[in-house]
């Protein structure tokens, strides 16, 4: 009896599933479709980069700034290393600080304003009173401060943009554990004697999950972008690394010789945050009319 | 809050690599020579006595002299101001202006082609970096078409007027983004409001309704946001005036902070925190003009 | 930029050039080297650059009655720009602004064997060496003369933008943005003959590469000192502007620190240079706008002093020794204390993006044999302090060393001598630390020398030959210097000196 | 042309609405949200609206005013006055709104512009002789006015903001701004749902006034079947979208014909008594785009047939002037009336030890005491009401007493714990847990939407050590009416008054002596309300669990409360047995209470 229970409701679970992606699937905008392939195919960068033509740090200096051929699609750089292997290469940089930033971020703030709203109180009055001071702090000057001061690179810029960067995710995420915490089902769970930790993880947080999901997409665009601006302020990752925001730097003043060395990364950089940002903002925009209606 | 950065910065200034006395004596320098600078400006107490020193000379509203150019780091700063805050401003106030138009635009058709257009660009708008739109703009507007020139301040007047079209356009682009944005879900957000639809109800006039129900409510988060906005506009600022080759506070703070010019930095990081606090102060006190609640809510207190 | 007319070149009398760098003050203490190119053509110096010679300017005439003794005549009937005379009391407070540890000048290292600076007659200044310096004309020649009483009325506030500085020069200082910008007008009244050819003149910087030529294809600037060598190209293929290059007097060399392990294993030192592929680099990363350097001196300045034959002959042998070979390079590398390889880290500055195209292509062969070079970018600051102030690297550190004077003995004095060496208390412009009786014995015997003597030319060979063997630095490349104008404007003979020369007479086609 | 100019003769309908049907968007398609709706109102006469939740009585009054939300599309025939509204332009229509028709909406919280004066929210659609806005003197003296002709003397709230008056003197600044131009026919969109009781008989009083006084007619949208008896002089009754019924209001309690309408007025608790089980109707209201095609409420129907479920259903005419969508009205149903309940037996009184004992209790919020000094006691067994207007404390009271709430001062005992202690043991938590546990009104969030009702359960079953926390929950849900099947779905697979009995599930699971039960039938529909009543007082009587029951609703406290406290400020007033206290009130404020109740009389 109890094994025909469980069989069925797998069974029905995945028709449910599959049912609800189907339909997922046929209502997601066009718009958003687009977005999810170009992230896909970033993501097939990243992990496999070796569908590069070329060894993307190869230099050879014969090449040097050779327009696009049918060896190098999208020419040489300076260094007559592969334009179109490199933006190839770059997806890891350009994907992975803005991830680990967004994670981080995301992770952090999510973690933060569970305690801080659950708890109340004194407690989410002082995260409130360190919120608000930096807050209003803009987190690239901060970067480029500390980053320019100190030398720090890559990390340090990962650093100061996710210490700045958290109050504004902190204060949205709050704001929604604090509608939440109030909310009588998790009252409920409360009163009838469930563990703290039990509430905010299987209460709490599964009510803020689309609204996490967003903002680590959002967050995400907010990465790629300030984090290619360090770099294209020579603040970021080393130099030599094939990093998109980097490329556009160096190349900058070849355009004549060969305006793709320049073109391409940026087409990569503004695609990429372009998509993330659509499908954070329409995750988003469901939450909210979810939100709206119940 | 000014406290806090100033002393921030103070430490982190004392702890990097570097200091004042090697940007002044040069690459060549000797050992004595570079302690004979340090002796001069005192780059080698304490950092609390440093710290202290600074303080006092603050009290007295004597922000000191920059090491590197000698001036009153205040002539600096305000030389500086001089081109920063009409680009900030001028980008600024054209971004807020035609966002709220578009985004009353869009939300009024709400679904229509127009929304889905304007938010399709705008999405762009907000996530290309400003850099890439520096660039861009440069490109077409001043090189291939010639219109503006697209490097450095200008002479005065209508030249630095023309000098500074590009980079307040740049600017634009993402700020226009986010406020359309803003004003659109704010719009939206009121016109699902009852009190609209009673005022039609009523047979109140479609443009009193948009101005009196509409927009005067959906006034409050975008001028609360709008401040949010400026400052983060800060952020770009050191972007754009180095695409542009403009001599603003941006490129002061980052020559100040590549000759580890103490005074300076302090200054600059001082006035932007200042600005911050003062943009705060009037979103504050404009909502607090906007929203009656806001203010018999502060009478009540007070 | 152009005031209109006829459009002929003689009409061009309104002009801004781009320059590499400004100072930020209107000081000869806070200006050198390119940057005192924007100081020498207002506050003129006592000896002027001009053709490859020191000629009298502001001093009628200099002499050397022995080699530690130098006296100038100054020049009678010079006015500054406010109608006062120039006098040698001026002379020697112009001078004195530089001599001292505590002086708190960029130049005082040209200044440092001075002992005293003293006016012996009305127009008399005698500077006393410690020690004889042949270079030390071409020193005076870079600092421009000043007015005493103008130092005594604005005190520190001097070069400000707000009261700039006092000068002789047939251009004046009309406005000044400190690092940014300098504009000039013709002085009214000038002393010399022949008026200021242009009737404006502008200086500029830009830093941003991009928005540089931007701002030169736009037509903005009428030409620019100093193209970076990554913009050689792109300058080049603007229409309206024409080229020109000269060698430059500058070297782009690896620096292995022999007092620092693993690097005092000149087994290692040998195997790195062996593997430094430098045509490679000449190639890519100094886009071939560099002639290959067997040495750190030029040979073309080598040559001037100790003559042609001699130095091809040097050069041919110094070069050979540092071929490019992997296949020796390995076998050096296990003869070393690490023979399987290392990892470190080179420091590069932002502010001259060359050096990391020239580590990274430096690195791609050296990880065959093993040795594994990463680039770090950090700012000037942090990379003086690193480089040459203290030894604040794995003990590989790269840098573009430029002359700050024309003579052959200016490269050598800075980077093989044991006093500029850090660990002999010198300023550490000797930054391998590299201290060789023998390469400061030749060096100090040569100092004794006339200025033109080929023997002092023989000695330095002999001193580069010697310290080539123990291989402190690794030459790479020396750069060449190119000018870029419009038509009209003449840069041809502009040189690596040109901020030495009164470069406006020479733009001008004069 | 300004429809002012046309000629209405008293001849004319205030309103006819003829086959008004209003399409909406749902789950992709365009459903029929309401359908051929006829209305007719002659000039003063006041008619109800009345039907639960979503049975389109606003799209409804929308259509008529033409203000559809966005998305929505409505077609028919509406006539204000003989005009028709199809035939004006979209001017004229304006110019309509307000000087012939005007609308009163429920939430006087949201209705009013929270950035203007009172006097410029009255007079923003008047005009001077010249067509010029009214100066603002004018406005003021023109707003004073009118506020005294809806009851309100103080001049100074001319001058006030919406936020600082209280929710009656917001609904009552709403009529005066909606009658600003001396409408013909006032829409009111449930004006007194959000109201208390006392100001509820207010703005219903003055509405009946405003309309003998201007011979305006209404057209009153409630649920309130009592507040559609008293006021209205006629009734239709909507069901899914259509009218099922009409007819005068004096039959709509005791001669509906109408299964559906007759069911609707058993539910409804009866004030004066208290009776042995209330009436429930089984089922739930189909939504839209899942309607029967037969008759509507067929499906929940036990007088149906089998041409029923086939055919659509034509509103015929029973009697004159009571219409009726029933192909089986004319027969002798044995439809049930409000009399034919049966009393329930009298209330024991409690005895022995409080479970829960309030002793002089308060809570403060910042300035604001929101409870003041409460003693309350809570016997095993029994069941307490609290009753009260709105903001009285109500809620603060009860969770305090269950430890959502600090204590500001006096003492709440739970089981002996003191819940006023400043350290209370992770023991004592367990104690004061399985001793008291609490249902919340809003059915929506009362359940976590990511969990299924069987999940719900368990997850507390867990907490507190059960063996077998499946079969309990199923045993549970059983409990409280759900088959067990119902374990396996999700909170938006149930409707309101299904996820109310999950909600009290969750709270039986903790096997409590007491269940606080915080308005949790304000937000249901009659039909279920009744089932919920009935189960908690099946609950207490087979368990034997003490109920705290907090309502506004007194003909709700009586059905289900033994003893009554009444709040009113954070105090307590009277208290008593409810019998006592509702036939024989000893305070005034309780007296105002009942007496605003429609319909009753003491
Ligand atoms: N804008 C809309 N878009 C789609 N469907 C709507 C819209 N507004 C209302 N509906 C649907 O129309 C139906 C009737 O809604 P309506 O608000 O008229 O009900 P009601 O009788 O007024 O209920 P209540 O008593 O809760 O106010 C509901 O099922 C609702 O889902
Ligand atoms: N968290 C809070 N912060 C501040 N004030 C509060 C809070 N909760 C309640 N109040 C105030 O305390 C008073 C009593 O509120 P409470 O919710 O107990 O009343 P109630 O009788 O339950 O009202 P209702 O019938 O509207 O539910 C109200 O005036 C309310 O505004
Ligand atoms: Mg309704
Ligand atoms: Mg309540």
């Amino acid at each position: 009896m109890a094994e025909a229970v469980h069989t069925g409701r797998r069974r029905m679970s995945f028709a449910a599933l599959s049912q609800a992606l189907r339909k997922a699937l046929w209502r997601t905008p066009f718009m958003v479709a687009t977005a999810g392939s170009v992230l896909a195919v970033a993501v097939i960068w990243v992990l496999f980069p070796a569908i590069a033509p070329h060894d993307a740090d190869l230099i050879d200096g014969s090449r040097s700034l050779i327009g696009p051929d049918s060896g190098h699609w999208l020419g040489t750089d300076q260094l007559g290393r592969d334009v179109f292997s490199r933006v190839i290469d770059g997806a890891r940089t350009g994907l992975l600080g803005p991830l680990i930033l967004a994670a981080a971020t995301t992770a952090a703030s999510t973690v933060i304003a569970l305690v801080a709203g659950y708890l109340g109180g004194r407690v989410d009055a002082m995260t409130g009173r360190i919120i608000e001071v930096l807050y209003s702090v803009p987190p690239t000057i901060v970067a480029i401060v500390v980053v320019g001061v100190t030398g720090g690179g890559w990390w340090t810029a990962i650093v100061v943009l996710l210490v700045f960067g958290l109050p504004a995710n902190v204060r949205l995420a709050r704001a929604a554990v604090i509608v939440r915490a109030r909310l009588p089902y998790v009252e409920a769970a409360r009163t009838s004697g469930l563990s703290g930790v039990r509430i905010i993880g299987c209460h709490l947080l599964p009510a803020i999950t689309p609204f996490v999901v967003a903002v680590f997409f959002l967050t995400f665009t907010y990465g790629i972008v300030d984090l290619s601006a360090l770099s294209f302020l020579g603040l970021g990752v080393p130099p030599g690394a094939a990093d998109w925001g980097r490329m556009i730097a160096e190349n900058r003043s070849n355009l004549f010789q060969n305006a793709w060395a320049t073109v391409a990364p940026a087409i990569a950089l503004v695609l990429i945050a372009v998509s993330t940002n659509i499908i954070g903002d329409w995750i988003y925009s469901r939450y909210e009319s979810h939100g709206r209606s119940r | 809050m000014l406290l806090v950065v100033s002393f921030a910065l103070f430490s982190l200034i004392y702890l990097a690599p570097g200091g004042a006395d090697q940007a002044l004596a040069g690459p060549y320098a000797s050992a004595e020579q570079r302690e004979a600078i340090r002796q001069l400006y005192r780059l080698d107490d304490q950092l609390l006595t440093q710290y202290l020193h600074y303080l006092r000379s603050l009290l007295v509203l004597d922000f000191g002299d920059s090491f590197l150019t000698r001036e009153p780091v205040m002539v600096s700063l305000a030389r500086a101001a001089g081109v920063t805050v009409p680009l900030m401003l001028t980008a600024w106030s054209v971004a807020m202006a035609g966002g709220a138009a578009l985004g009353v635009m869009s939300a009024l058709r709400r679904g229509g082609r127009v929304d889905r257009f304007v938010s399709t660009t705008v999405v762009i708008g907000a996530s290309t970096p400003l850099f890439a739109t520096a660039i861009i703009l440069t490109w077409l507007l001043g090189i291939e078409a010639g219109w503006f020139p697209t490097m450095g301040s200008g002479d005065g007047g209508l030249d630095t007027a023309r000098h500074l079209v590009l980079p307040a356009l740049a600017m634009i682009v993402v700020l226009l983004a986010a406020a359309t944005r803003v004003t659109r879900s704010a719009v939206l957000e009121v016109l699902d409001e009852e009190h609209v639809t009673f005022a039609r109800s009523r047979g109140v006039s479609p443009g009193r309704v948009l101005w009196d129900d509409v927009l005067r409510n959906a006034a409050v988060p975008l001028v609360t946001q709008a401040g949010g906005m400026l400052i983060a506009l800060a952020g770009g600022l050191v972007v754009v005036e180095s695409v542009f080759g403009l001599d603003g506070i941006g490129t002061l703070l980052t020559s100040a902070i590549a000759a580890r010019d103490v005074p300076m930095i302090q200054a600059v990081a001082l006035t932007i925190a200042a600005a911050i606090v003062a943009i705060n102060f009037i979103v504050d006190l404009a909502v607090f003009g906007l929203d009656p609640r806001v203010r018999k809510g502060a009478w009540g207190r007070g | 930029a152009c005031t209109g007319g006829a459009g002929q070149s003689a009409d061009l009398t309104v002009i801004k050039m781009l320059t590499p760098t400004l100072s930020s003050v209107l000081d000869p203490r806070q200006s050198s080297g390119p940057a005192s190119g924007a100081l020498l053509i207002a506050l003129e110096p006592l000896l002027r650059y001009k053709g490859g010679e020191l000629t009298p300017l502001l001093a009628s005439a200099m002499e050397v009655p022995e080699p530690t003794s130098y006296v100038f005549t100054i020049r009678t009937g010079v006015t500054f720009w406010d109608g006062k005379p120039f006098t040698a009391e001026d002379a020697a407070f112009s001078i004195g602004l530089h001599v001292g540890d505590d002086s708190g000048s960029v130049n005082a290292s040209l200044f440092s064997l001075v002992t005293a600076v003293e006016v012996t007659a009305k127009d008399r200044v005698t500077i006393t060496l410690s020690e004889p310096d042949p270079q030390f004309a071409a020193g005076v020649a870079q600092i421009g003369m000043v007015s005493k009483a103008f130092y005594g009325e604005h005190g520190d506030k001097v070069g400000t933008a707000d009261v700039l500085n006092l000068g002789t020069g047939p251009y004046k200082f009309k406005s000044f943005r400190p690092a940014r910008e300098l504009v000039y007008e013709p002085a009214a009244g000038y002393w010399g003959q022949g008026d200021a050819h242009f009737t404006s003149l502008t200086l500029s910087v830009v830093t941003d590469e991009a928005a540089r030529l931007n701002a030169l294809q736009s037509g903005e600037y009428d030409g620019m000192f100093g193209v970076p060598l990554p913009q050689v190209d792109s300058v080049a293929a603007l229409k309206s502007l024409r080229l020109s290059s000269s060698p430059d007097l500058s070297v782009y060399k690896f620096n292995l620190n022999v007092a620092t392990k693993p690097w005092d294993d000149i087994h290692l030192r040998r195997a790195f240079q062996l593997a430094v592929n430098r045509e490679a680099i000449i190639k890519g990363a100094l886009r071939g706008k560099a002639v290959l350097a067997p040495t750190i001196v030029p040979e073309t300045t080598m040559a001037e002093l100790a003559g042609e034959d001699a130095t091809a002959a040097a050069f041919a042998a110094l070069g050979d020794g540092i071929r490019f070979d992997l296949d020796t390079a390995r076998a050096e590398l296990a003869k070393s204390s690490v023979p399987g390889g290392l990892q470190t880290e080179v420091l590069v500055t932002g502010s001259d993006p060359t050096l990391a195209l020239v580590v990274q292509t430096a690195a791609q062969d050296l990880s065959k044999i093993g040795i594994d070079l990463k680039v770090r970018e950090v700012d000037d600051q942090t990379y003086y302090a690193s480089v040459y102030f203290g030894r604040k690297t794995g003990g590989v550190s790269i840098d573009l060393f430029s002359g700050s004077t024309p003579d052959a003995s200016n490269l050598p004095t800075y980077i093989i001598s044991g006093g500029n060496a850090l660990t002999g208390g010198g300023s550490g412009t000797n930054i391998s630390d590299y201290v060789n009786t023998r390469v400061d014995a030749l060096l100090g015997e040569s100092r004794l020398l006339g200025v033109d003597d080929p023997a002092r030319g023989a000695k330095l060979l002999e001193a580069l030959e010697t310290a080539q063997t123990d291989v402190p630095y690794v030459p790479i490349a020396f750069p060449e210097v190119y000018m870029a104008a419009r038509q009209g404007l003449d840069v041809s003979t502009l040189d690596t000196f040109w901020w030495l020369t009164m470069w406006p007479e020479t733009l001008a086609g004069a | 042309m300004s429809p002012m100019s046309m000629t209405i003769g008293s001849a004319q309908p205030a309103l006819a609405v003829e086959g008004l049907t209003v399409h909406g968007p749902r789950g992709g398609r365009t459903v029929p949200i309401v359908d051929d709706i006829a209305l007719r109102i002659a000039p003063g006469e006041a008619v109800a609206v009345v039907g639960e939740s979503g049975s389109g009585k606003s799209v409804t009054a929308r259509a008529v005013i033409g203000l559809l939300p966005p998305g929505l599309r409505g077609d028919g025939s509406v006539r204000v006055g003989g005009t028709s509204l199809a035939d004006l332009s979209a001017q004229q229509l304006r110019d309509l709104r307000g000087s012939r028709m005007a609308m009163v909406m429920q939430d006087p919280f949201t209705t009013l512009n929270p950035l203007h004066r009172v006097r410029d929210i009255i007079c923003a659609t008047l005009r001077d002789a010249g067509g010029r806005r009214l100066s603002r003197a004018n406005r003021r003296q023109e707003a004073v006015r009118r506020l005294a002709e809806v009851g309100i003397v103080d001049p100074a709230v001319a001058d006030a903001y919406p936020f600082e008056l209280s929710g009656g003197m917001r609904q009552r600044v709403g009529i005066a701004a909606a009658i600003a131009e001396e409408p013909l026919l006032l829409i009111a969109d449930e004006p007194t749902t959000a109201l208390d009781v006392t100001t509820q008989a207010e703005i219903l009083a003055l509405l009946n006034r405003l309309r003998t006084s201007r011979q305006m007619a209404l057209l009153l949208i409630t649920h309130d079947l009592r507040v559609a008896a008293s006021v209205c002089d006629r009734v239709y009754v909507m069901y899914a979208g259509q009218v099922l019924e009409e007819l005068s209001a004096s039959r709509l309690l005791r001669e509906a014909r109408h299964p559906y309408t007759a069911k609707l007025t058993t539910a409804d608790p009866p004030l004066d008594r208290r009776v042995e089980t209330l009436p429930s109707i089984g089922g739930s209201v189909p939504s839209t785009g899942s309607r029967p095609i037969g008759c509507r409420f067929e499906p929940r129907c036990s007088w149906s047939t089998s041409a029923c479920a086939t055919h659509a259903i034509e509103l015929t005419e029973f009697e004159p002037g009571h219409r009726v969508r029933c192909t089986r009205a004319g027969e002798r149903l044995d439809l049930a009336h409000a009399e034919d309940l049966v009393a329930a037996p009298p209330v024991r009184p409690a005895s022995g030890e409080a479970i829960i004992r309030v002793i002089k209790a308060s809570r403060r919020y910042g300035h604001k005491l929101a409870v003041n000094a409460v003693d309350l006691e809570v016997f095993a067994g029994e069941s307490v009401g609290i009753v009260g207007e709105s903001g009285s404390g109500k809620t603060s009271i009860a969770r305090m007493m269950i430890g959502l709430e600090p204590v500001t001062s006096g003492s709440v005992e739970v089981a002996g714990v003191d819940l006023a202690a400043s350290k209370i043991t992770r023991a004592d938590w367990r104690r004061v847990r399985s001793t008291v546990q609490m249902a919340f009104q809003d059915p929506s969030s009362t359940l976590n939407p990511a969990r299924s009702v069987g999940g719900t359960v368990r997850e507390v079953l867990r907490a507190s050590d059960v063996a077998d926390p499946r079969a309990r929950a199923e045993e549970l849900l059983e409990m409280v009416g759900l088959d067990a099947a119902y374990a396996r779905r999700r909170p938006r697979q149930l409707s309101g008054g299904e996820r109310q009995r999950v909600a009290i599930a969750r709270a039986l699971a903790r096997d409590p002596r007491v269940l606080l039960c915080d308005e949790v039938v304000s937000a249901l529909d009659l039909s279920v309300q009744a089932h919920v009543l009935n189960l908690l007082n099946s609950l207490r009587r087979s368990l034997g669990i003490s109920l705290v029951f907090i309502t506004h609703d007194l003909a709700v406290v009586r059905q289900i409360a033994d003893r009554v406290y009444v709040m009113k400020s954070g105090h307590v007033i009277e208290h008593g047995a409810t019998e006592d206290v509702l036939t024989n009130p000893q305070h005034p404020y309780t007296r105002s209470l009942i007496d605003s109740v429609p319909g009753f009389v003491v």
